[in-house]
């Protein structure tokens, strides 16, 4: 019985709107088994929290949007650019920070990685190196440049992803626990640098302090959305119900 | 041995791991000496209703392994080329049936199970210092990272892709071989910190030298 | 480098050579069972990272895999029979191509990492291979030297590619995680 | 200039003690850098935090306490054994959860993996796999076991990790931000569980609320100990610290 607190209870967006995201009935299959079924939902919110236990399906559905992954049925939308049919043009839009670092870092040096994107987007090796440099610099850590990634810390390479991220100025960012192995610092300065980005971020977290000032929040439980509205109205009813999940756990253990 | 274990409780699951090997290798010999296309065709036809024990997933997953059909289509043309053309069905099928058969095994024997049942044939290395427990290990990491490799090559490309939208093609080469190998660094780190290939048994043996490091 | 993470590399390059064989396009059948294959590539990679005794044991262990009845030559082949077959003689000259490569790549320890790769993986991935393979096809499928080395011949575009292909790894992990070229360590 | 509020300020201990962690006089170098420098430490209280920046030397220090890294110098102690001298007897003693789940793992199936440990301590195979099921089943997961592990999500598998180290019931648990991934419901259970445990624990973690009820907290900077004593006072001088690094982080782009 999922609450019912949407401001988007259409339940078939008609992804006519070229602004934001849209996923219109959307089923994803992994490993043989039925992981997100018929969601719909019209993102079009600033910003946008993403909340659900373990294995609900939240990393299922974000990578559905840059056509990562192939939904068995439905259609996702990035600003009016089916994701299916163009992930060419939907990767362009959507900058990805994958969960697990070791999943995202493509190249063996820190400049190469951060730099690729650009690269990609044709610009030359010079002025994407000074600029992979010059964002390093805002983080103290110009003199990663030349590192192998595979000598830096869960941490530092974590910030190298999210770095190669942004340098792209995507224009939806999916942040997918961006901030699992960052420091308080660190994630300090990203959060409020997030905050000021005039771009639209879809963001995963299960530290739910960092919902603060979010515009919407959506909570997925086994893949479907159990609630969806306003941060200050989801928060306590997620969190209710994960300390009661808790309490079902190991009761004789403790 | 190209995919890993499917869940099941069929008497194939539960037959002794020995045996499935030891059939496994019977027919091989068996089939190998054929010379009839219909025979063939019965073998195969008989081990992919074997196959059923395993199930939908278990067809779904031999799905995954149409690319040797490429193979067979040009063992073909090159036996009707050759004027050959019934040994060529007659070695089609062969291939075939021992590709489904050496699946169904590894599709319904876990790998712990099966190094247990090559252990006695190991065994005899011992006498030349070679021990049989490392070798079971490595054949089990060579199970272990077969799959993997190739799951990484697909999250390389996942990665590639969500990045530009494009296929990486061969210029993924170097970063997957650095990927890759960083991957088996990770390993032997795990493998160190739970005891190592030889486990926790030898523990009073100190100082054997047996330091880890990661340079 | 210690005993376990040696066991675990070894592995991870017979495992490498065994997943080289699963991509269909590069694994073409060709002269009576004597396919054109990726798996070379991974032979010539275990000698130029692993050097001579280490990339030697990783081709053994795959062909000892092959042996017992894994499914992992190219095409999904394997059991005792292969051994039996033409190709016979190349698969013997893997591990000693291995060795050879892998010695090489120690002997020219001053030189560039992409020099020396390629120039092992050519003469122990192609030269020393090819050594024991053109005898293995005069014997196991009765051709003469010319027809067996004139045969041959189909193999070498592709054969060089992989010599690049090796050298060119070999210069990437030099530079991205030069502790697993052990072969210079 | 280090806060001096330990209670442990012996600059270098002899290791004598066959209780707990020593750590005598330590350098460890990587990548031909070096990283913690000469650092000394005994640990003998149940429950112990590492705190510090990304990059500050947390994982490494942990590493070398079971063997995983040997030191340049110094000396590692567990329990009175040495580390670097006895590397598998240290790793009997001490449990280590791997900061990122893809450098743990080892088998492909979840039973596989947790029953690994034990299996290495020379148990039966259908012992073990009954004992990992049956520890699956507290977190209400048993039909996971026979699951590849490369089909859970992160969180999944970062419990997996966990759980193959708890099963081991080492003599010290070394966690490295062991709930990066993990929900709030299985969160709050473990750590709930956690402090029922009759081991040594040290736990690496950047959110700081986790360390309540410790009994000691130690603030690794550039690998050395900038302060060490009871949470409560670290806990305020660490927490600044890391605000003003974060107000230091990119001022012009803020
Ligand atoms: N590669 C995969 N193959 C098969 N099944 C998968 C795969 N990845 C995830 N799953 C399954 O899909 C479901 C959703 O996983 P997903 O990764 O989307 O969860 P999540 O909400 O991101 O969880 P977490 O908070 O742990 O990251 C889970 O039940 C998981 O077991
Ligand atoms: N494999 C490696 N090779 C070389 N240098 C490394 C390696 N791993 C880490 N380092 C370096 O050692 C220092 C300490 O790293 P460590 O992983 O111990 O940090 P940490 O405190 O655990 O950080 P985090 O909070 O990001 O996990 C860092 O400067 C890092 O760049
Ligand atoms: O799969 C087999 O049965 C073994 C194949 C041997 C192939 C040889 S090795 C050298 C030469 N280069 C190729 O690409 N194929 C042959
Ligand atoms: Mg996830
Ligand atoms: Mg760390």
């Amino acid at each position: 019985m999922p609450y019912l607190l949407s401001k988007n209870s259409n339940p078939t967006p008609s992804c006519e709107p070229r602004e934001g995201v849209c996923v219109s009935n959307v089923s994803i299959a992994r490993g043989g088994r039925i992981v997100i079924e018929n969601l719909s939902l019209s993102l079009v919110e600033k910003r946008i929290a993403l909340v659900g236990l373990n294995g609900s399906g939240k990393s299922t559905l974000v990578r559905a949007l840059n056509g990562l992954i192939s939904p068995i049925k439905g259609k996702v939308c990035i600003h009016g650019v089916d994701a299916v049919k163009s992930p060419k043009a939907a990767a362009r839009m959507v900058g990805f920070v994958f969960q697990n670092p070791d999943h995202q870092i493509i190249f063996p040096t820190v400049a190469e990685d951060i730099a690729f994107g650009l690269r990609q987007a044709g610009i030359s090796k010079s002025t994407t190196r000074a600029q992979a440099k010059a964002l390093l610099r805002e983080y103290d850590c110009e003199e990663w440049a030349d590192r192998p990634i595979s000598e830096l810390s869960e941490g530092q390479k974590h910030l190298v992803c999210i770095l190669s991220v942004l340098i792209m100025e995507p224009e939806v960012l999916v942040l997918d626990e961006p901030f699992s192995s960052l420091d308080i610092a660190v994630r300090t300065n990203l959060l409020s640098r997030l905050k000021h980005l005039r771009q639209q971020i879809i963001l995963i977290n299960h530290d739910l302090d960092v919902f603060d000032s979010f515009d919407r929040m959506i909570w997925l439980k086994d893949g479907r959305v159990e609630a969806d509205g306003l941060p200050e109205s989801i928060t306590p009813l997620y969190r209710k119900h994960a300390m009661e999940v808790a309490g079902r756990l190991t009761p004789e253990s403790l | 041995m190209i995919s890993t274990y499917i869940s099941g409780d069929s008497w194939l699951h539960r037959l002794p791991a020995g045996w499935k090997l030891i059939g496994l290798c019977i027919f091989t010999m068996v089939l190998f000496p054929v010379e009839s296309p219909a025979i063939a065709a019965s073998g195969f036809l008989a081990a992919l209703a074997l196959f059923t024990v395993v199930g939908r997933e278990g067809y779904r997953r031999l799905l995954a392994l149409r690319s040797v059909l490429y193979l067979l289509v040009f063992l073909l043309i090159f036996h009707v080329l050759a004027g050959t053309l019934t040994s060529g069905i007659v070695a089609v099928f062969r291939l075939m049936t021992m590709v489904v058969l050496a699946t169904l095994v590894t599709f319904t024997t876990r790998m712990e199970d099966m190094l247990d049942a090559l252990n006695p044939v190991l065994t005899p290395l011992n006498f030349i210092g070679i021990s049989s427990r490392r070798i079971a290990l490595a054949i089990a990491l060579v199970i272990r990272f077969t799959p993997f490799l190739i799951a990484l090559a697909d999250e390389l490309g996942s990665a590639f892709k969500a990045r530009t939208g494009k296929r990486g093609g061969v210029r993924l080469t170097a970063p997957f071989a650095v990927l890759a190998l960083r991957t088996a660094d990770h390993v032997s780190d795990a493998l160190a910190a739970r005891g190592g290939a030889d486990g926790f048994d030898n523990i009073d043996e100190v100082g054997e030298g047996n330091t880890p490091n990661d340079q | 480098m210690t005993n376990d993470r040696m066991l675990v590399y070894v592995s991870f390059y017979a495992a490498l050579i065994a997943a080289l064989g699963l991509f269909p396009l590069f694994n073409i059948p060709f002269l009576g069972g004597v396919p054109i294959t990726a798996q070379t590539l991974g032979v010539m990679l275990a000698g130029v990272m692993l050097g001579p005794v280490r990339g030697a044991v990783a081709v053994v262990l795959f062909l000892f895999l092959v042996a017992i009845g894994a499914p992992l030559l190219a095409g999904g082949r394997g059991g005792l029979g292969i051994f039996a077959g033409p190709s016979a003689g190349f698969l013997i000259g893997w591990p000693v191509g291995a060795f050879i490569a892998g010695g090489l790549m120690r002997q020219m320890k001053e030189r560039s990492v992409i020099v020396s790769a390629g120039v092992s993986a050519a003469i122990g991935g192609i030269g020393v291979v090819y050594l024991f393979g053109i005898p293995g096809l005069m014997l196991l499928a009765d051709l003469s030297f010319g027809q067996a080395a004139f045969g041959s011949l189909v193999y070498i575009p592709g054969d060089l590619i992989k010599v690049a292909l090796t050298a060119v790894i070999a210069q990437s992990v030099a530079r991205g995680l030069p502790s697993a070229l052990v072969s210079r360590v």
